[in-house]
């Protein structure tokens, strides 16, 4: 095991990926600049400035896909992404399909979001439940450095187009990351810590969020289990649903906003499909439907924070005495 | 191009004619649904394509049956297409408006407009570091020059050296709004200059010309490895999208147009210059809607997809 | 009384809005042309066609809105929207935010979706849920002609920006739509038919699969009511859950996809608020996870049936016994 | 200019100046988020908004601190922005990079590049068919000139003649990424011509040759209601970002650009000219920075906004 920082493990994944296949490449709006040494090692065909044009550099990643290399894109930030939802939704989401299969699009997209910065709503917003709305991408939102590095990997050999969404808030959070060949597969959550009371659910920063608190419910005899969806979309049905059905009590923890979002999918998941086995109502604890501010203390406070979970999890253990 | 190509090129061009005559006709009994057609630019298409080499890739838009012909496309699988069945190019998924077909290099028709513009730049990029002499045609409508991504495609093509030759199919009209309402300038190619590209614009309704300009544009691609736009001036004659009466159409321009139209244009010129017969242009014309007759019985005859098909081809 | 389709009934709200109002402006791609009843009486100022460009249409009618007029943009077909997100999202959704509440942006964004044309997935794409997840929007999406009438009319009136969905299967719909002023409220579902048994949830075409199924369910003795959701954002959670409440078996129908769509959110809201009244798992009947395809027999598939709605119903029941 | 208003402009640069170190100064000790500032382009600023009328409007992107201060906004509730306070312009929500101040005309600040581009068409509009002489300026980088949405925004705002002055402050910079590696045009304005609008290139670290250049620009539109795109070619000082350790600046460009600093262009052309002594430079220098220091205090005296803000102002 190594310690190493989010930022760290992104690029030591590029790195071995653009090492182990050739068709592989990267390039966005002052990737170039800023990854000097994958420039040194791979050169200048392989890590690319571009203009700043969001559209033309997914359009192109999906263009080159299509026809045998394996683009990396840093569209930077996730609002950004809505000057490319043409080329990501009905380009690499789509053309696969509307070819009857002739065209593949192996491809990733990284983005970052979540508060932490400062900056306000046009830097600022989740939302990768629209991508997980769309037909053809999958979605990955990790939640430590060992997942930021094995789902990367994952993601650039995966044949479909990949949204990689980097939560701001763990940029700089060090993280164990095992030695050698680190490879998470997409589409499986990972249990974080084990527990028979009560289901916490959630991706990215808000995993530690649950784990805190967590921690405080076991010092008041609550067992929580805590889930890490890692990849939203394809998400992993079974492990949720073996919790829920366990513990028949979920709460769903993200920062993007309620209506719509990946917790709404998990709430009405569990709703259908473990109905029986619920002890009481599934409660989504998001952020509010606002835009984010750029003032630290509402920055902070729009995120779920660990005691909004306890107290959610108190709210439902009374609402519902088991 | 010599005179059998030049026969070869009005052969085309009757075909592609046939092929939308077809379609609008079974639409018109409701046996394929609503498409696009390029009635009156058949030497856009023939043109181009003709001057491409089997190697060279092709993106278009949603009138794009033209430039799948000129590649020598299948006709039937095309209908088979249109309407929605098993053994279309892309198993009835697509439909009319987005056939894409990889054994002959024609990697996207887009009903996005503009997308075409979008994966380009990709395709070429892939050419690039792949390897090989191809290069890539785009054809796009003076509707999708006006399109952010046009400007965003064309300077990054140049900023990059990709081997794209962009075509403009500037037929004056963009679904139901005049090219003039649009934009002051007179012609979208000059805008390349710009972009540091260099830029051509032909009379789109001379397939001889077409031609020409297409030769050239596509050997200074090869030579330099650097994009090319080529303006090709035509016209839509029939309306955007079928059903369409035209009702908002200049009936003088129109008709300007129509004594323009291409096909009749190259059919007059061979037959003044001798290379051809009325006969043998009639016997021509009889031919290709022959093999219309063929394509569209060979669609019908093939099934539609099965529901299953729903929910295939998503993910790889 | 009178009988009109739907697109009569879009366009007779449009001449009266601009009557009523001269800050009141409809331009698009086409719309001139397509609109000259409208263009002859109020003239080219205010029904203009524009070049084709999605996303400056958005950004200007975004700006016109700030700034003291009352813009309608028709973009057309959903998957145009792609081109507009920034401007939809991050300007005309979060700048009245952003500003502190210095600016309003009423604003309507007209778009069609839905299968029943054949033309494919660049074409038909329901991306409502999209809008519904984001900030300062609100999102209409109606099923009569009378509501199409009312509720583009309360969009026009409204000062929030206003996404209103055109399902192309009821372009042609006639229907019965009242004499003299017609002002629909946004964010209040009709009870389309009373019943005890169990609740449809739906919108736009998929409310009249709803209906039929309800006949037949009538005939097998179960008593359904069927909700017309008619506004997406803000929702009417009242009506849903009085409702819910009152049967205790939901299913929520669209021809949407199903993750994170609107029916995820219903599912949410009714497995988290109406919890305790549930006699069975909230179902969700939806398009498939896939780009809508073009071949007729397909597309028809793609969009939930009545007799699919029937199934679904069937098998709630006799899974929960009553 | 008469000699007041060139000493005036002067003052005016060097507040701006002034407020920029202030919020680095912050954010170096941790009491505000991070900013782009645009040091060493305050001769566009000044140069341009002193041009406009009081009621004219601004829409302008993330580095328009000079644009504000320049339209006489208030640098206490500027600073109070940037700290996320309640009495910041937009209540501490907008933070740094999207100030919009609608008593001062300016519209919008956007972080979106080109967000300004897409919006100013439509406040534009708004002024030519609500009436008045007002004219809308919008501010954008060249980087913006990239995105798509400059070419639909020139287009459209020429085919619709909307009375826009277009800034391009051509900086050189795009970020961490330098013009000449994203463009192969010398400069943006040219492109004016494409859309058949009138366009002029200007020294933009001249602030007598900015005004001047607007002026004239100013006058044009008021006169044709037509748009005009002005190109400011200058440089970015610092970083794009604080902080930014410009490591991937070449040292000798920006000693060459530094040398060319505005302020001190203006300043040694005044006191050469006689009009300044270098005394009364100092005491304008002293007094703006006295004023930033009353500014960050009453900043910083203003308290952050309550919780309840989170989700007011979201929907009218
Ligand atoms: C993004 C987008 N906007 C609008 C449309 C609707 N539409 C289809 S074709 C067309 C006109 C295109 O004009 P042009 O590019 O000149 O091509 P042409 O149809 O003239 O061949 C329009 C507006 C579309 N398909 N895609
Ligand atoms: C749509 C979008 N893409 C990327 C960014 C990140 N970004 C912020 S400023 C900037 C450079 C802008 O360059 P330019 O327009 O020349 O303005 P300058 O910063 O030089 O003043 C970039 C890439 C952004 N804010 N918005
Ligand atoms: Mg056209
Ligand atoms: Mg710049």
């Amino acid at each position: 095991m190594q310690t190493m920082t989010v930022t760290d493990a992104v690029s030591a994944a590029l790195a071995e990926e653009m090492r182990r296949d050739d068709r592989v490449l990267i390039f966005g709006e002052g990737v170039a600049t800023k990854r000097k040494d994958l420039l040194a090692e791979f050169g200048a065909a392989r890590v690319r400035n571009t203009p700043l044009a969001e559209g033309i550099i997914a359009g192109t990643a999906a263009g080159a896909a299509a026809t045998g290399l394996r683009p990396v894109v840093d569209l930077l930030f996730a609002p950004f992404l809505c000057y490319a939802m043409d080329e990501i939704v009905n380009s690499a989401g789509k053309l696969r399909y509307m070819s009857g299969g002739q065209f593949a699009f192996p491809m990733v997209v990284l983005a970052m979001t979540g508060g932490g910065w400062g900056v306000g709503a046009q830097h600022n917003h989740n939302v990768e439940a629209w991508f997980v709305h769309s037909p053809g991408l999958k979605v990955v939102m990790p939640s430590t450095a060992a997942d930021y590095k094995g789902l990367l990997k994952a993601a650039i050999r995966d044949e479909n187009p990949v949204l990689f969404f980097t939560d701001i808030a763990l940029g700089y959070a060090p993280g164990a990351v095992p030695e050698g060949e680190v490879v998470v597969p997409l589409g499986k959550a990972a249990v974080r810590r084990e527990g028979a009371d009560v289901t916490l659910v959630s991706y990215a920063k808000s995993v530690h969020a649950c784990l805190q608190a967590a921690d405080r419910l076991a010092a008041q005899g609550m067992a929580a289990e805590v889930i890490d969806l890692r990849t939203l979309k394809p998400l992993d049905e079974e492990t949720i649903l073996r919790s829920a059905r366990k513990t028949g009590r979920v709460v769903v923890v993200h920062e993007a906003s309620r209506m719509c979002g990946v917790g709404a999918e998990i709430a009405a998941l569990v709703a259908e499909k473990a109905f029986g086995d619920l002890r009481a109502p599934v409660m989504r604890l998001t952020g509010p439907d606002a835009p984010a501010p750029a003032s630290f203390p509402l920055e902070q406070a729009f995120a779920p924070s660990a005691d909004a979970v306890v107290e959610t999890v108190g709210r439902l253990v009374g609402l519902v005495p088991a | 191009m010599d005179t059998r190509e030049r026969v070869r090129a009005l052969e085309r061009m009757m075909l592609i004619r046939a092929y939308e005559e077809t379609v609008i006709a079974l639409h018109a009994e409701q046996r394929a649904a609503g498409t696009c057609t390029a009635v009156g630019q058949e030497a856009a298409a023939v043109g181009v394509v003709s001057a491409l080499s089997a190697d060279d890739q092709i993106l278009t838009n949603h009138r794009s049956a033209g430039h799948l012909l000129a590649r020598g496309a299948d006709p039937g699988r095309m209908l088979a297409e249109v309407m929605g069945r098993r053994d279309g190019y892309c198993g009835g998924k697509s439909g009319s408006l987005h056939i894409a077909a990889k054994e002959l290099g024609v990697v996207l028709t887009s009903t996005i407009v503009g997308g075409e513009l979008s994966l380009v730049t990709g395709v070429a990029l892939s050419r690039s570091m792949l390897g090989g002499e191809g290069i890539v045609a785009c054809f796009f409508g003076d509707g999708a020059a006006c399109e952010g991504r046009f400007h965003e495609s064309l300077n990054l093509a140049a900023v990059w050296n990709l081997p794209i030759l962009y075509v403009c199919e500037n037929n004056q009209w963009q679904a139901f709004v005049h090219r003039r309402e649009t934009t002051l300038a007179d012609g979208v190619a000059p805008q390349a200059a710009a972009y540091g590209m260099d830029w051509r614009t032909v009379d789109g309704n001379d397939v001889d010309a077409v031609r020409a300009a297409a030769e050239r544009a596509v050997a200074t691609i090869r030579e330099t490895r650097k994009p090319f736009l080529l303006e090709v001036q035509t016209y839509r004659l029939r309306g955007h999208f079928e059903p369409d009466d035209q009702s908002y159409v200049d009936p003088q321009e129109l008709e300007r147009w129509r004594a323009r139209d291409p096909i009749l244009l190259a059919r007059n010129r061979l037959i003044t210059e001798g290379h051809l017969s009325d006969a043998a242009a009639q016997e021509m014309e009889a031919a290709v809607k022959g093999r219309m007759e063929q394509a569209a019985a060979f669609a019908e005859a093939s099934p539609f997809p099965g529901f299953e098909a729903l929910t295939t081809d998503v993910y790889a």
